[in-house]
């Protein structure tokens, strides 16, 4: 049951965090090659909404589909179209850089080959110490490529430009590109939806 | 299965990279053991009496040392998140990481008994039931440290509620446990106590995983 | 997925509350009576037992309290299971209300049963027979469901956690009945539950099913008010209550 | 001196916000003292002999229990850092530390200690001695469990090996303790042990927070 | 021994970790009213200096002065001069956001007043909610607010961007500014030093 164009959509959905509803009655939709960016101020509910949309938390009313079926309810296979990076980066800090990522990559039955991948990150003579060793950007360029070798069609990133250097933030926006080209979709809660907003983009705020 | 095996191998790995929490246990089972005689200062055959208790005991309290550690570091380094989304079925993700925590932790100490026990003169004939027994018991007692870790994941300090949960679930097992190998000390019959212990284990293992997959993912809400 | 119109009525706090309000006056009335009839019967009119004199009496008090406890447990799993399945709050309000008393009536099955092996047994206490060790968990687990519950601050994660608990714990229910049978225990075995021939006196067997009816309605006589206290306090400030209170109606 | 305060209410707001955390030393202490004669049946007079053991070691570890959160929670969340760079000496800092974790963990042990050793059948005039052998050794306890916690602050997979290395350092400890109170249980002077205990614990009160505090120093460069 | 003007000097310091020699003979001074931008790619080594510039760690030859004193002899009662707020947020999640901040304003010794500061900060709705349940920007900011409290003369700052939005970081720039003229120093690392460069700035780059 799935479509050419895959569709993440949100039907009025309200979010509740501790007894306070957060976000009421929000609809979107995103389709293949399209671009969703999440803003607001802080603790508008940016990252509550992406983790909702990528099922890791519930939601009060409404329905959020991907192809048209309800993300909680999504197949183990179907939740392979996604990817969710959060504000916390899901290393293990005793595992290298390359246990790491061969680890993120077995979990979703992709093939490991990232020697290139972690050169255009400049990780490569980082690549066997452990991630507990690493700087904060350092860090979050191992995400990136985690999220680079899921290769999912639904990029759910949060604040995705944080701790990294004007070249890291160009290598994101570069790759957001080339993966919207390749029809698919991005989610990115920003502060600075300038470094990513293009035309046709869909403006989520909070 | 296929994931099954990718995440035990890494569990596995992280255990042995930190053989440091890794020897946590043993050391603990070793030391306990050790303090017994220490405060007691009992004879041979009252050493040999309380001997399977203590043993049991010592074993039943290293294997729950373990207990916080299970899912607390993976849920605060956000990497229980990516498990929970992962297209990999929860279920065998759990069950693969509370087998690499068996094999970390129950495994090294069911080598280890014998050792302990010969040293409180228990006989040697009664070591293979013993061992049986904690083979049998050991399962269960990590599938029931790992839900009371899960179900206590989101509370940001688990501690006392687990104990407060598994400690009396695990009770069943540590009196039975002894029984098994009291009665093989003296001789006697030991299939009773060993079959509930067995039971107990299939039970454990066929039911526990699911569960915890479920506490985890509403503990990470 | 579909679910009949009943399932949503039941879904609904209002109707559930004042259905339980309705309910709980005769639940009361019954449960009182049968137990006031049965010990009357098993205290005056039955005649001791033969082996145990008038130990034997507690048998309208035991049998029953452990029973209900135990059934006590079967609702709160089932409610919770519900609850987590469905995301219905009013099941988790069920399953909260279940524990205090099932929790209470285990108590007293525990204490009335070691009362009674003092006596028969020649101790109050086996700490290696099954079915006490188990009954005794049955406790443990009410009281880990609370004292769960208690550690979280949000009520809703609080139902949905709990519920795990509960449900995994249902299997020490039949483990408790069947204990008797499956390992040598000092316990007996099933003198009433069981499908053949009743191994009891009749003028035994009638105040024992008395009572033994009499303690299930009262549980339930009791869950109903605890369910309307907990419904009251997840409804605060919605507008039905408001009403409730203002019109001050049950 | 005011500093010491401030941490000192800071980390019992802290102990007490988390009571599960609190908690925890106290429900193992029950549980392990209960599981024993769960699990060795013992007679009443068994009971007295091992009882004393049982509780001493019973306190000790529960102690130990909290080990290794004592210092890790600072130092992942970067409030030791803070502490570091406060103008507040380090070492009353670290004194402050370790007595709100005496007075979190040691005193309401003490408090319950003598309700345990009742139901050993202890007799009732070796309390008083039990109580003041406890007072005096829980606070060498908690400052060489924190010693071990310091030391492993910087190996960040929160293995506490060196921690429990901790753990004969206080079987002295543990001996004395005992000592004095079987010689209470039957009727005979106890001034020496008690003693030794006391010189303990002003030892370790005086040189151990310095120590401590240069541990984690090293630790978090 | 304290001078009128307070003076923050590097005299050429090696700056190591695990065996590697990251920074190599760096010198810099930066004075009361004057601002240092730490800049350079991830991994070179921007966190490692601000630490040792703190006193949190060690530096292989060199020296570090504040007034004239090497900083890692300073006297407890002058370490009072110094904040550094790291990549670490430093807070107790079980805390509320004023008992941490009272705890941290009494520790220098600082009175708590605050209620204006959270107001800013638009921190007032959470103001006595546990930490651990803010957002991200919402726990860099009661940082800031620790930041604040502290009223120190040397301001260490690593990336106090971070997860803030647009006018949590003009409020940043605008505290920088108010700093400086009333004679504070700051040395900051970041990744957009436009943010904060101004005439003046001493451009520290590794
Ligand atoms: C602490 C000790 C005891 C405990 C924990 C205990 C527990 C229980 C439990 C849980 C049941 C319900 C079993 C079921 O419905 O499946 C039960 C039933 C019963 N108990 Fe006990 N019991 C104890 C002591 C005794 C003693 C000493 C006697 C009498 C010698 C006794 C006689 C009975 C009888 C006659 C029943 C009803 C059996 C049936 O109809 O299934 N119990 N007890
Ligand atoms: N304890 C350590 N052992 C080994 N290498 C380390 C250690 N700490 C840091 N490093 C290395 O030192 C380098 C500098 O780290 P640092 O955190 O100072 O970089 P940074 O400039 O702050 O980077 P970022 O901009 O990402 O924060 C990194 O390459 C890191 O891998
Ligand atoms: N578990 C919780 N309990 C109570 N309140 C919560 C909880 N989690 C989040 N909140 C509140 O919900 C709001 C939104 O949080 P969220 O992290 O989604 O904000 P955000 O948009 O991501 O902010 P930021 O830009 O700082 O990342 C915040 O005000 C936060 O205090
Ligand atoms: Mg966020
Ligand atoms: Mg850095």
């Amino acid at each position: 049951m799935q479509q050419p164009v895959p569709v993440l959509e949100a039907r009025n959905i309200d979010i509740w965090r501790g007894g306070r509803c957060l976000i009421r009655g929000l609809s979107f939709s995103v389709g293949g090659g399209q671009l969703a960016l999440v803003v607001g101020p802080n603790g508008a509910g940016k990252t509550s909404l992406l983790r909702v949309l990528a099922g890791l938390a519930p939601y009060g009313s409404g329905q959020v589909l991907w192809n048209g079926i309800a993300v909680p309810r999504l197949a183990p296979e179907q939740r392979a179209d996604f990817v969710y990076r959060g504000h916390l980066d899901g290393l293990k800090k005793e595992l290298t850089v390359e246990e790491n990522l061969s680890f993120s990559a077995a979990l979703r039955g992709q093939a490991a080959v990232f020697d290139s991948l972690l050169t255009t990150l400049n990780l490569n003579d980082v690549a066997d110490r452990e991630t507990r060793f690493l700087s904060a950007g350092q860090r979050r360029r191992v995400g990136l490529a985690a999220l680079k070798l899921a290769n999912a069609r639904l990029w759910l990133l949060d604040e995705p430009m944080t701790n990294l250097d004007a070249a890291g933030r160009a290598l994101v926006t570069g790759w957001v590109d080339e993966h919207l080209r390749g029809g698919g979709i991005a989610v990115v809660a920003t502060h600075q939806p300038e470094e990513l907003a293009r035309p046709g983009t869909t403006l989520v705020e909070l | 299965m296929n994931s099954f095996l990718i995440v035990l191998k890494r569990d596995l790995k992280l255990a042995f990279r930190r053989w440091s929490e890794l020897a946590n246990p043993l050391l603990f089972f070793m030391i306990v053991t050790a303090l017994f005689p220490l405060a007691l200062s009992p004879t041979a055959d009252e050493l040999r009496t309380i001997g399977t208790g203590i043993l049991w005991i010592a074993a039943l309290l290293s294997s729950l040392l373990s207990l916080d550690s299970l899912f607390r570091a993976d849920a605060d380094d956000g990497s229980l998140e990516q498990l929970i989304l992962s297209p990999a079925p929860l279920g065998i993700v759990v069950l693969a990481k509370v087998t690499a925590h068996w094999i970390a932790s129950g495994v090294p100490l069911v080598g280890l008994v014998p050792v302990v026990a010969l040293s409180f003169y228990l006989p040697v004939d009664a070591l293979t039931v013993l061992v049986a027994a904690l083979v049998l018991a050991t399962p269960t007692i990590s599938i029931l440290v790992a839900l009371g870790a899960a179900l206590t994941v989101s509370l940001k300090s688990g501690g006392s509620v687990i104990g407060l949960l598994i400690l009396p679930l695990c009770s069943p097992l540590l009196i039975f446990g002894t029984r098994a190998t009291d009665l093989a000390v003296h001789g006697e019959a030991t299939a009773g106590p060993l079959y509930l212990l067995a039971s107990l284990a299939v039970l454990a293992v066929s039911l526990g995983p699911v569960a915890i997959g479920a506490a985890l993912k509403v503990g990470m809400e | 997925m579909k679910l009949p119109r009943w399932f949503h009525l039941l879904g609904s706090s209002p109707y559930v509350y004042r259905l339980a309000g309705r309910l709980s006056p005769w639940l009361g009335a019954v449960g009182c009576g049968l137990i006031a009839v049965g010990v009357f019967w098993g205290l005056v009119i039955a005649p001791p037992d033969y082996l145990q004199g008038d130990a034997s009496r507690i048998i309208y008090i035991h049998p029953q309290t452990a029973y209900v406890g135990m059934q006590a447990y079967v609702v709160l799993a089932i409610a919770a299971a519900i609850g987590f399945i469905w995301r219905l709050k009013l099941a988790h309000a069920v399953a909260v209300s279940a524990a205090p008393i099932g929790a209470s009536f285990t108590l007293c099955a525990l204490v009335t049963g070691s009362i009674w092996g003092a006596p028969t047994w020649g101790t109050f206490w086996e700490w290696t027979d099954p079915r006490i060790m188990f009954e005794l968990l049955l406790l443990f687990l009410f009281l880990g469901y609370m004292a769960l519950r208690a550690a979280f601050e949000d009520r809703d994660k609080a139902d949905r956690v709990s519920a795990i608990l509960g449900v995994v714990g249902v299997v020490n229910v039949p483990i408790i009945h069947y204990s008797v049978l499956w390992w040598n225990t000092l316990h007996q075995g099933p003198t009433i539950m069981k499908f053949d021939e009743p191994s009891m006196t009749t003028d035994m067997l009638i105040p024992f099913l008395l009572t033994m009816f009499g303690f299930m309605v009262f549980f339930y006589w009791l869950l109903l008010k605890r369910l309307r206290a907990e419904i009251v306090d997840r409804e605060q400030g919605t507008r039905w209550l408001r009403e409730l209170v203002t019109e001050g109606s049950q």
